[in-house]
């Protein structure tokens, strides 16, 4: 690989989107404003068309050499570590940057035209440029970093710019109290993360991944002690933990839903295709700490199964099109999390991919509809919109079905691979996995059915209208990605995603498959001839089947008898509760954290108004006191100070005069 | 060139003056500018006295001085024209209310 | 005496005697026929005419009028400073003069001298000092004329030279950067000396940094308080400004320091950006020559590129009308400093990467101009607190363009 | 310096005293016309004393004499003129003497940045001040001054506590201006990019006063040269701030407030 390429590709990369969004925050208010998204769209154009450099040089290299650590400048010290800001580059990290440039790209245009009303910028519309620049650099510094230190500090820039942009309408206090809990949220993740990263310095001296893994792999440190299995276990679920809040796990999930309330662009860009994927891809990165530990692996698969079938249910009752869609996120989320939890991390990673496409259309179509609603999008105000918005009708309906795992779109491909994985490793994953499987079908196809089927509703006062150009363009694009990406890993079209990511995983996620391990590139192959989705004729026409009949019952039950759901409902009404109440989990943590913190504040006031104060006022008596004696000295005439300042000076020059006699 | 004894004497009468002015004046500007009287006399030592050392210290400190003297006039200055605003007189015993 | 004559210290006195009293001070007085012929000629009239042949002898009487008139001092002014105000910025205007190379070096039988009066190390910090007390004499006049309209022209004054010398010590320092001294001559001549660009282009900092040679000839305007920078003593606003109660020959030796200063600030510009005594392709100013011819030339080349420089400065004068005191700060502040800060920068960054000789001078010039342009126009102008103490703003059109309707 | 020259300092000190006591602004019989009389005998009796007691005479100059006698009168009249005007452009004398006393002493570049910095902004911005605040009259406050007797004893004891520690100053002779213009002093110091650069710019200006100055503040004390930016920065955003028209704002503010509950009931913005 030509590494000098790649280095100068990683520093641009980073640099385009960072400037634009400088430049956008700069000048965007006094001089360019309704101009500033050239100025993003430009640097992140940049950064996509790098990407695809990297992609070039990372394919066109030799099968040896698949990873290169590149180092660019030693960035502090520490005690006796240095920290280097250096980059990592390997298939893996080439994906991601394609999928998280190019979608960036995509919406970033997209937001043209979103963000503004009656062809006039919003309020805050530089900022809001500003701001998606900042979150592509950060994004972009996450996945080429080269050691912890950098995932940890993408990590924590891209929670900033979600944050940010969760609440970018900060005079909305629904928005600004999302943000809060989007935020505070991710903390407690983050903590977690944080403590990981810690140990693993702790552990190994060192936060290069290379030499992590190494060690890790060979069992030994550095000093030559063997590795504390225990350790090696709580270092995975410490950094699990980090995952388990930014990609929105279960016991964390809940800012997900909230976040929401930014901008659809941004609920595209970060809350579905890119940031939230950060907690796959990271996993994926430290597959060899992961694998090291069953236990570990156990968990994730289990977390994501959990949450996989749990955010579907949730998402079963949603009438907000908004919220449907982040259930469904949370839902695939867990399919890739349970992915890599059954040692298919390369299917996870494809997942990734081609949820990044769909997902980032459906919302992109949600934003669209809500751009033609005035700003509702609950389906319960609307409905019938097939006529009024036909091509985001017709994009959404792509989405929906790459999304319901429909034949031979995309999503059916990457979600039938983990289906498949996960019934080898244990029958009840598979069942958990073909369940939601089914599950998304249906509240995909009753979600469609809601806001485009039926009579023709909508809100009182709103001039409907198909959006412009800016806004069909990006959804074009990505429909086609949602069709076809999908068959990048195939075995009929040369299944070149899985032997493009195959040396990346074989030494961690590979070598526990149950195939022969052959040694170098024809391992590779083998292990991707294993992985393939064509693998499975039974259970490709099992969960293809399954869709199909989802999507018909739903809109059976939907558009053809509306009267059914009412009566199902009615019919298991704790259920139903149960559901559109997401659980009671929010009431549980405002119960079990909120509460208890407020009541330990409000005795520390208290404390501190009565008990301290009162201290401190004892511990001033004593200075007060004496201040009431030295007052008198204080004659408030300026000359008076200097005099006796020059009086000293003067008897300090005579000692000295007299001292040396 | 010159001796250094003599430069010293001169810097030295030069800041008593200044002393005397800042200590005898009632005008609040005319007190700075006679504390940046003293300003000139201390450049005056300090290239003075550098210069027994044979080096340039004493005048790369000057110029420093000068900057620091800058600095001063400025923030006096603005001072100056608060108090000014808020007294209507330059007087520097409008501004006793602070004794205690 | 010869002896005398032939050191440098000699020669300066010498040479100062000759300049100073035998030909600044009566292109001093042609300046002002000129002015007028020059404004005669913008404005389609004759001009004077009528003092000998063209006018020529014009000078000499206005000067006798200045000696002949009563020389009158008003009861209420402070008579010490009133008086020393125009002996200030007259001996200023001319004191500049002092360190600017008129004419390379000069071989007298077997030595060597610099035509030049004084040759400081620090020839052109001691301009900047000296053009730096330039305020002193408007400032000085127009308080101790105890007069409202003098004391406004002084206090306009004073606040536009410092801002003005602000984007001036500012371009000097793009040229310090780029020529590495502070000496005027040694600029010259390195100006003087080297390859020609291109085949033809001498090495003037002009061509270097036209950037910065436009904005000192603005700063050097507004030194010199002439139009468009004249608000100190605007006829129309202040009736004379800070001369208002000035007559006679006092008033005329701050007449004259006015053209006194517009020749030492082109003389100065001229030895920086345009080469000082150099012309290229002709043998007798280039450096090496050194015989009483090349010395005359190389004058004759300096005084050329000075008249030029004047010229210009009377016709602006004669074309463009006088700024509003906001908009003459908001110029200083917000375009020319930003401006000259970042062509500063960009001298440093091509001294630290040895191209501050190269083509990439001219064009960064270029890219900054046309970002302050681009800049200046898109963004909104500040609102001053001019604007805001003042319920309406007369000069302005309104927001619709249209006319009040009383006003119709 | 002999314990002779010495004493006569002292008395020269005292005559000088006595005359800018006489000097100094007060209301009653002017007694301007003696002070000056006795201010400018100091004067002339310091420079003789400088002259026959303590000026080596194979390195005195004319100069020094001219403007010391410039920077000490101007100096003495700032202190006394009752106009405040005045006072600002006697300084001006003061500082460009004090620059010619530089000048004298090798010092080129640090005296024309005193001009410059002086004269050329720091007291043009005085008489602007002084020009705005007091445009008529001349107030009481100027006509009176507070204990002059005082005032000068104690700076005139710190002049003669000085004067007299500067006699054991040892003489600057030629050891001493050698090092300061030896070519080897310069070499020492030289490990500067700026004097790497083969460009022929640098010729002809390798020996003067500013390059030196440039190499030992760039980079000896390129730390200090930080701070003082530094200094500046904030010196402006204080005058800014200072000097700036109060906008009336809503709600409470900090004024208002009785002392010791602020921060408690008033947010601190």
């Amino acid at each position: 690989m030509s590494v000098e390429t790649l280095k100068l590709c990683g520093i641009l990369i980073l640099l385009a989107p960072l400037i634009g969004a400088i430049l956008a925050g700069a000048l965007g208010r006094p001089v360019l404003r309704g101009n500033t998204h050239w100025i993003v769209i430009a640097g992140v154009a940049v950064a996509f068309a790098l990407s695809v450099v990297v992609f070039g040089v990372v394919r066109g290299a030799a099968d040896g050499a698949h990873a290169v650590q590149i180092p660019l400048y030693d960035w502090f010290t520490s005690g006796s570590g240095w920290f280097k800001v250096e980059f990592l580059i390997d298939p893996l990290t080439s994906i991601m940057l394609l999928t998280v440039t190019g979608v960036s790209l995509l919406v970033i245009i997209y937001s043209r035209d979103y963000m503004r009303e009656h062809d006039k910028p919003v309020r805050g519309y530089e900022r809001f440029f500003a701001f998606l620049g900042l979150f592509v650099f950060s994004m972009c510094a996450l996945v080429l970093g080269g050691n912890f230190l950098l995932l940890y500090l993408g990590w924590e820039a891209v929670g900033l710019c979600s944050y940010l942009l969760i609440g970018f309408y900060y005079d909305r206090p629904s928005a600004a109290a999302a943000a809060k809990k989007a935020f505070l949220v991710n903390r407690v993740g983050d903590f977690g993360f944080g403590l990981g990263i810690l140990l693993i310095y702790l552990t190994f001296g060192t936060l290069e991944y290379q030499a992590v893994f190494d060690m890790v792999q060979g069992g030994v440190l550095a000093s030559g002690e063997p590795i504390a299995t225990g350790r090696i276990t709580t270092i995975a679920l410490l950094l699990l933990c980090g995952a388990c809040g930014k990609s929105a796990q279960l016991p964390l999930h809940v800012w997900l839903p909230d976040a929401m309330e930014g901008p659809s662009p941004v609920s595209a860009l970060i809350h579905a295709a890119t940031m939230v994927t950060a907690g796959v891809y990271m996993v994926a990165r430290c597959g060899a700490i992961f694998t090291a530990s069953p236990i570990a692996m156990t968990v994730v698969a289990v977390i994501g199964a959990c949450t996989a079938l749990f955010a579907a249910t949730i998402a079963l009752t949603q009438t907000d099109l908004k919220r449907i869609l982040a259930y469904s996120t949370i839902s695939q989320l867990g399919y890739m999390f349970l992915g890599l939890g059954v040692y298919a991390a390369d299917s996870a990673v494809f997942h990734l991919f081609t949820h990044a496409f769909f997902k980032a259309l459906l919302f992109l179509c949600a934003g669209s509809v809500m751009h033609a609603m005035g700003g509702i999008i609950d389906a319960r105000y609307f409905g019938g919109l097939r006529k009024l918005l036909p091509w985001t009708f017709r994009f959404f309906v792509i989405g929906s079905l790459a999304l319901a795992g429909f034949p031979f779109l995309s999503g059916f491909f990457s979600k039938d691979e983990i289906i498949h994985h996960a019934f080898e490793a244990h029958w009840l994953f598979g069942l958990v996995g073909l369940a939601t499987a089914v599950l998304t079908a249906f509240y995909t196809a009753r979600m469609v059915c809601l806001a485009f089927f039926g009579p023709e509703r909508v809100p009182e006062g709103v001039h409907a209208h198909e959006s412009g150009k800016w806004m069909l363009a990006p959804l074009g694009v990505l429909s086609i990605g949602a069709i076809f990406a999908g068959y990048l890993g195939v075995e009929m079209f040369g299944q070149g995603f899985h032997n493009f990511l195959g040396p990346v995983f074989h030494d961690t996620f590979g070598v526990h498959y149950s195939v022969v391990s052959a040694p170098g590139a024809a391992h590779a192959v083998a292990a991707a001839a294993h992985t393939g989705f064509l693998a499975n004729y039974g259970l490709m026409i099992l969960s293809g089947g399954l869709a199909i009949v989802a999507i018909a019952a739903a809109y059976f039950m939907y558009v053809l008898q509306p009267w059914i759901p009412g009566t199902i409902a009615s019919a298991v009404p704790r259920l139903h509760r149960l559901f559109s109440n997401k659980y009671y989990i929010d009431e549980a943590y405002d119960a079990a954290v909120v509460r208890p913190l407020r009541m330990t504040g409000r005795v520390s006031v208290g404390l501190d108004n009565y008990f301290l104060d009162g201290l401190v006022w004892l511990a001033t008596a004593i200075p007060r006191g004496l201040a009431f004696v030295l007052r008198g000295l204080q004659g408030g005439l300026i000359q008076g100070y200097a005099v006796s300042m020059i009086i000293g000076i003067i008897i300090l020059a005579l000692v000295v005069f007299f001292a040396e006699r | 060139m010159a001796g250094v004894t003599e430069y010293v004497i001169v810097g030295a009468a030069l800041f008593a003056l200044g002393l005397v002015g800042f200590l005898s004046r009632r005008n609040l500007i005319v007190m700075f500018l006679s504390t940046e009287i003293m300003f000139q006399g201390v450049l005056v030592n300090v290239v003075a006295v550098g210069r027994l050392h044979g080096g340039l210290e004493g005048q790369a400190f000057g110029l420093f001085l000068l900057v620091i003297a800058a600095v001063e006039a400025g923030l006096a200055l603005g001072l100056i024209v608060l108090l000014f605003r808020r007294r209507g007189t330059l007087d520097a015993d409008a501004w006793s209310a602070m004794r205690g | 005496m010869w002896d005398f004559l032939t050191s440098q210290f000699g020669f300066s006195i010498a040479l100062a005697a000759f300049i100073m009293l035998g030909v600044i001070l009566p292109s001093v007085a042609y300046c002002i026929y000129f002015e007028r012929k020059i404004s005669a000629w913008i404005q389609d009239r004759k001009g004077p005419n009528r003092v000998g042949p063209l006018g020529l002898l014009q000078p000499v009487a206005d000067g006798a009028k200045f000696f002949l008139k009563e020389d009158f001092i008003p009861g209420h002014v402070d008579k010490p400073l009133f008086l020393a105000a125009p002996a200030i910025i007259f001996i200023v205007s001319l004191v500049g003069f002092a360190a600017i190379p008129w004419g390379g070096q000069w071989q007298i039988g077997d030595k060597l001298l610099e035509v030049q009066v004084a040759r400081p190390d620090i020839g052109l910090l001691y301009i900047i000092g000296v053009a730096s007390m330039a305020v002193y004499g408007v400032v000085v006049g127009g308080w101790a004329s105890n007069n409202k309209f003098a004391f406004f022209g002084a206090i306009r004054a004073t606040a536009q030279m410092i801002s003005y010398e602000i984007p001036m010590g500012l371009c000097i320092l793009v040229v310090v950067l780029t020529m590495g001294t502070l000496r005027l001559e040694t600029i010259t001549s390195l100006q003087a000396g080297g390859e020609y660009w291109i085949g033809f282009i001498p090495q003037w900092n002009v061509f270097l940094h036209p950037l910065a040679f436009v904005v000192l000839f603005i700063t050097a305007l507004a030194e010199a308080n002439r139009m468009p920078f004249d608000l100190a003593e605007a006829e129309q606003e202040l009736v004379g400004g800070y001369h208002v109660e000035y007559s006679a020959l006092k008033f005329g030796m701050f007449f004259l320091a006015e053209y006194a200063h517009m020749i030492t600030g082109s003389a100065f510009i001229a030895v920086l950006f345009l080469g000082g005594w150099h012309f290229p392709y002709l043998p007798w100013t280039q450096p090496e020559a050194t015989g009483f011819f090349a010395v005359m030339c190389k004058m004759a080349v300096i005084g050329g590129k000075i008249v030029a420089m004047l010229f210009v400065m009377m016709w602006i004068r004669w074309t463009i009308p006088r700024f509003r005191f906001d908009q003459l700060m908001r110029l200083a502040w917000l375009r020319l400093i930003p401006m000259m800060l970042a062509m500063f920068v960009l001298a440093v960054l091509l001294l630290y990467f040895r191209l501050h000789r190269s083509a990439l001078a001219p064009a960064g010039n270029l890219l900054i101009l046309g970002a302050t342009l681009w800049i200046a126009a898109r963004s909104t102008a500040p609102i001053t607190g001019r604007q805001l103490n003042m319920p309406e703003i007369r000069n302005e059109p309104t927001q619709t363009g249209a006319m009040p309707a009383e006003a119709v | 310096m002999s314990t002779a020259t010495t004493y006569a300092l002292y008395l020269v000190f005292a005559l000088g005293g006595a005359g800018v006591y006489f000097m100094l602004p007060r209301t009653g019989r002017s007694r301007v016309l003696s002070g000056a009389v006795l201010a400018s005998l100091a004067v002339f009796a310091l420079l003789a004393v400088l002259a026959f007691g303590v000026i080596d005479p194979a390195h005195g100059s004319g100069y020094f004499y001219l403007f010391a006698v410039i920077a000490l009168l101007g100096a003495g009249r700032v202190i006394t003129h009752p106009k405040p005007t005045y006072s600002a452009l006697y300084f001006v004398l003061v500082a460009v003497a004090v620059a010619a006393l530089l000048v004298l002493q090798g010092a080129e570049f640090l005296a024309v940045a005193l001009v410059i910095i002086y004269a050329g902004a720091i007291l043009i911005t005085y008489a602007f001040v002084i020009m705005l605040a007091q445009q008529s009259g001349s107030p009481i406050y100027d006509r009176q001054s507070r204990e002059p007797f005082i005032a000068v004893f104690a700076g005139f004891v710190l002049m003669a506590a000085i004067a007299g520690r500067a006699g054991e100053l040892p003489l600057a002779g030629e050891t001493v201006d050698a090092a300061l213009t030896a070519p080897a002093a310069l070499a020492a110091q030289t490990e500067s990019p700026a004097n790497q650069q083969d460009d022929s710019a640098q010729e002809g200006a390798d020996e003067s006063n500013s390059l030196r100055m440039g190499v030992i503040i760039m980079v000896n004390y390129v730390v200090v040269v930080q701070i003082a930016g530094v200094l500046l920065l904030i010196a402006m955003i204080g005058a800014i701030a200072l000097s700036r028209k109060k906008v009336p704002s809503d709600g409470p503010r900090a004024a208002d407030v009785p002392l010791g509950e602020i921060g408690r009931k008033v947010k601190p913005y």
